[in-house]
């Protein structure tokens, strides 16, 4: 049963030090306070999975936070390199970063199967591709009907999911709307979840196109307004294209991002 | 539709991206859905719902089916998407139901590198020896994409570091080796049926899957694409000269830019090229 | 693209003998009138594929129409036996009906590996059970991660599949909300689908819960108010549990059964 | 809570089908979240959340998490179970995500047959040679839900035609021959852990896994219990009885049956007793 917590509090309870930490979000609703406050408070060793780690993610291998990266799209969206993420796997800075390296297909897949208390889930997909000689988690399967074979990729069950929605209701059952992308499966993988909100209400409304994930699914609820910042939660906030290009400046010089993380870390209220 | 040349209503004169452009958007005439990257196939299947198929349902792998957006947008999950949307889905869905279920006519690919056989690169680059292998943003949804769709348009700016012999990384499978390799691996789909550049267009040769010259922009000699090629680049039997935008493809592309101006959405995202 | 048809001419040309039929609807928005158009048209066969086959398969079966039964719980739900499916299979009356028996588990995970476009899907089922004894649509698959043994089910892929929704607008999207069931799964995985609709309208606006299913992805709607009924469908119409009950009574003779049948196939407007 | 003696404040007796249902909504204590069959496992479901459970979350095959009807659904898809949900979702998201993914405490399962060992027919029954063999609903959701409930209840009536030493058909699995097969099976849950009948409760030895005699309703000796068993029931090492209904148990089971009333519902759909 999810309690409302403080964001510092749930993330020191939630997120310890060697998790796998999945922080999803597909452009939209992408968890960006929880993960500063991880960064805060210097939760180290992680292996951090996403689909597209966007700059949320660079900014957590930035700080020397991350040992792996479990991913399918490595960029900033619309802008171009995560240069934190690009210097850590070309040169090792400020850490290597080990890397396990998907189609969004397969990605997507590996949450469902988690999602489903299953061990792998089965695709059409990365035949041809040089990727699966890079991972341990693909591999095929003979479909035992047709004697087609087909890619196999393993469940991914992380240890914590961080998601941020648009509200939750004061038991702390959650609601999002707009693209919800692989959020719900990736709650419904994850042996804790951890949701911050736009806000609390005394009811949740129905929503057309909502995803509600019930009280009992969920550890924690924080309520953090502009928790997404910025990236956007319909119908609260728009897309920050601005901070996201200006992001690009920053992450390309080790200099620039350093004082950036040290102006995050030494200001409680930084973001 | 008529054709009148060029430049007559709009002053600026049309640039090689905007030739891309347009006849990336007019390859999807016929189409009815497309499962659409961001960057350069956004823009051309945008155009395309503007000018030669206003039916064309957009399919975004962020869950949106049949988005119609007014504007470019900047990212795979713009708001925008999912509001002007016929349905919203979960991204496992779109993947699972609508891409692999064999419901999207054409699948629209930007790239950082395309071999000769149209296999695509968006994970690495070899920077030669002694220094570290160029990191790109990796596969996102392309190599199911290629895989699943009924074809494959591939759209990227010709320059032998672009178009080369041999791929650093093979992350999507175009053609793979031979025109028999889909087959073998049990694609479901045809595969690339263009590689359209600033250049011209280069299409598989029936006979060896092999991309070879069939088009070239107006202005662009056959040897200047073979320069701007890493192979051997052959010429089909016939080379034809595309048709040169006509002044309303150009004025709603322009008109598209111009509002997408808030950011690029050009060069980076799923699916487009390289991310530098 | 879906056009807008009469239940007549829809049926006729997209229902043919021999067909593989799934009828979905989970209990809430169940194709009646489309089915007594496919008893009035006299279209046999047919293997008819539904989870819980209620008495609209009961119908259909005591018509003489049904070679086969994919299913997974056959009763008249809130009142006992489905008589005329108990009298084929236990007698062979009016002819003798196949069955190819499943789990609601493994029914809804066929429909979704034949939406997937996938020749089987995964699931921890069917261990222990007598029931993989009877069918070959049931096996096993070794995860080759783990190398846990799984049931595999083979994909369900009907030629047609017909459901019935709240409404349509007049390009043929159709929107339907309340408990969607496994139909969307079930359309997706069909080859033809058909879509009977209480209303169309000229804008789909957004509803809480609503499943859309483009336009693209229909082949017919056909306007048929009230064409769940006894079924019922959220928003229009509640289950008319009278005629539930009632129908035990008709289907426990053949005699009675018969005369609704003529009563039926007599009155083109006879439902 | 007191439990003071049965039938004060209603003047009519309390009924065995009472005894049974009030049995088997206390064995919900405790329960965050149930997967609930019509019929009685719905009624039982229902009287726990009005009596030892107001915050357990029903959940329903059709789709239904955490649906809080204010009278019997009369099938497994009324209207009232979407209308008073905490979400609805597919059928196959139900299956997978929620059941299969281990979310579900206590699986609540009407049976045709129950063995021994707790396995369940509800596909058919022998009728004796020369007649066909008697046709029940089938599976419905009874296989999944013993299998990945985190622990599973059965409830039905008490006959030797019920409770038997071998099912004519094995349609789901409960303890299979003996207390290693779940394991052996890569079962997940516990499997069944109780069976509550109109004259008693049955459950599991530790030991063996057979099911033994655990407790008698008041009034009902276990030699009742035996003559109704269709194997040689044992009797575990202490036999309690049951306390009677309470009054606020029994008016609130009393009220909730007359607003169903509508319909039966005690005796159909997934998961509940033979069909007819």
């Amino acid at each position: 049963m999810a309690g409302i917590r403080s964001l510092r509090d749930a993330v020191a309870d939630l997120i310890h030090d060697g998790d796998t930490v999945a922080m999803e979000g597909f452009t939209h609703l992408i968890p960006f306070a929880a993960a500063h406050e991880v960064i805060r408070q210097g939760i180290t060793d992680l292996t951090l999975a996403r689909m597209t780690p966007d700059i949320i993610y660079d900014q957590l291998i930035g700080a020397g936070l991350v040992a792996k990266l479990v991913f399918s799209w490595g960029g900033n969206p619309g802008v171009g390199s995560l240069h934190r993420f690009r210097d850590a796997v070309e040169n090792g800075w400020p850490r290597p970063l080990a890397l396990d390296e998907h189609s969004h297909a397969g990605m997507a897949n590996r949450y469902v199967a988690g999602a489903s208390g299953l061990p792998f889930a089965v695709l059409r997909g990365y035949r041809g591709s040089d990727l699966p000689d890079r991972t341990d988690t693909v591999a095929t399967v003979v479909c035992p009907f047709t004697g087609e074979e087909l890619a196999a990729v393993a469940a991914l069950t992380p240890d914590v999911t961080v998601i941020h929605a648009q509200r939750a209701d004061r038991r702390g059952t959650v609601q999002m709307w707009g693209l919800t992308g692989v959020q719900k499966e990736a709650a419904l993988a994850a042996g804790r979840v951890l949701v911050t909100v736009e806000e609390v209400v005394e009811e949740l409304t129905p929503r057309p196109g909502a995803v509600v994930l019930p009280s009992w699914a969920v550890d924690a609820v924080a309520v953090v307004p502009g928790g997404a910042h910025p990236s956007y939660a319909a119908g609260y906030s728009v897309r920050d294209n601005d901070s996201y290009r200006a992001w690009d400046a920053v992450a390309r010089d080790r200099a620039t991002f350093t004082a950036w993380l040290n102006a995050l870390v030494g200001g409680r209220e930084g973001r | 539709m008529s054709v009148p040349s060029a430049g007559q209503a709009d002053r600026s004169p049309v640039t090689p991206d905007e030739l891309m452009e347009v006849n990336a958007a007019r390859a999807l005439a016929g189409a009815r859905t497309c499962f659409v990257g961001i960057g350069l196939p956004s823009t051309a299947a945008n155009l395309a719902r503007r000018t030669v198929n206003p039916d064309l349902v957009l399919i975004y792998e962020s869950g949106a089916l049949g988005a119609k957006p007014t504007r470019l947008p900047l990212s795979i999950g713009d708001g925008e998407l999912a509001d002007t949307a016929d349905a919203v889905v979960s991204v496992p869905e779109i993947f699972n139901y609508w891409l692999q279920g064999g419901r999207v006519d054409v699948g629209f690919l930007g790239a950082a590198q395309v071999d000769r056989f149209a296999n695509i690169n968006t994970t690495e680059v070899d920077n030669g020896p002694g220094r570290p292998r160029g990191r790109l943003p990796g596969a996102g949804g392309a190599p199911e994409i290629a895989a699943n769709c009924g074809r494959v348009l591939v759209v990227l700016r010709h320059s032998p570091r672009n178009l080369v012999r041999r791929l650093d990384f093979v992350t999507t499978l175009g053609h793979g080796g031979g025109p028999a390799d889909r087959a073998r691996l049990g694609m479901r789909g045809r595969g690339p049926v263009a590689v359209i550049t600033d250049l011209g267009v280069l299409r598989p040769d029936p006979e060896t899957a092999e991309l070879v010259l069939t088009a070239l922009h107006p202005g662009v000699t056959a040897d200047r694409v073979r320069a701007a090629t890493g192979w051997r680049l052959r010429a089909a039997p016939t080379v034809s000269v595309t048709a040169p935008p006509t002044d309303g493809e150009l004025a709603r592309l322009r008109a598209l830019k111009a509002a997408g101006r808030d950011g690029p959405g050009d060069d980076a995202g799923p699916g487009g090229p390289r991310g530098t």
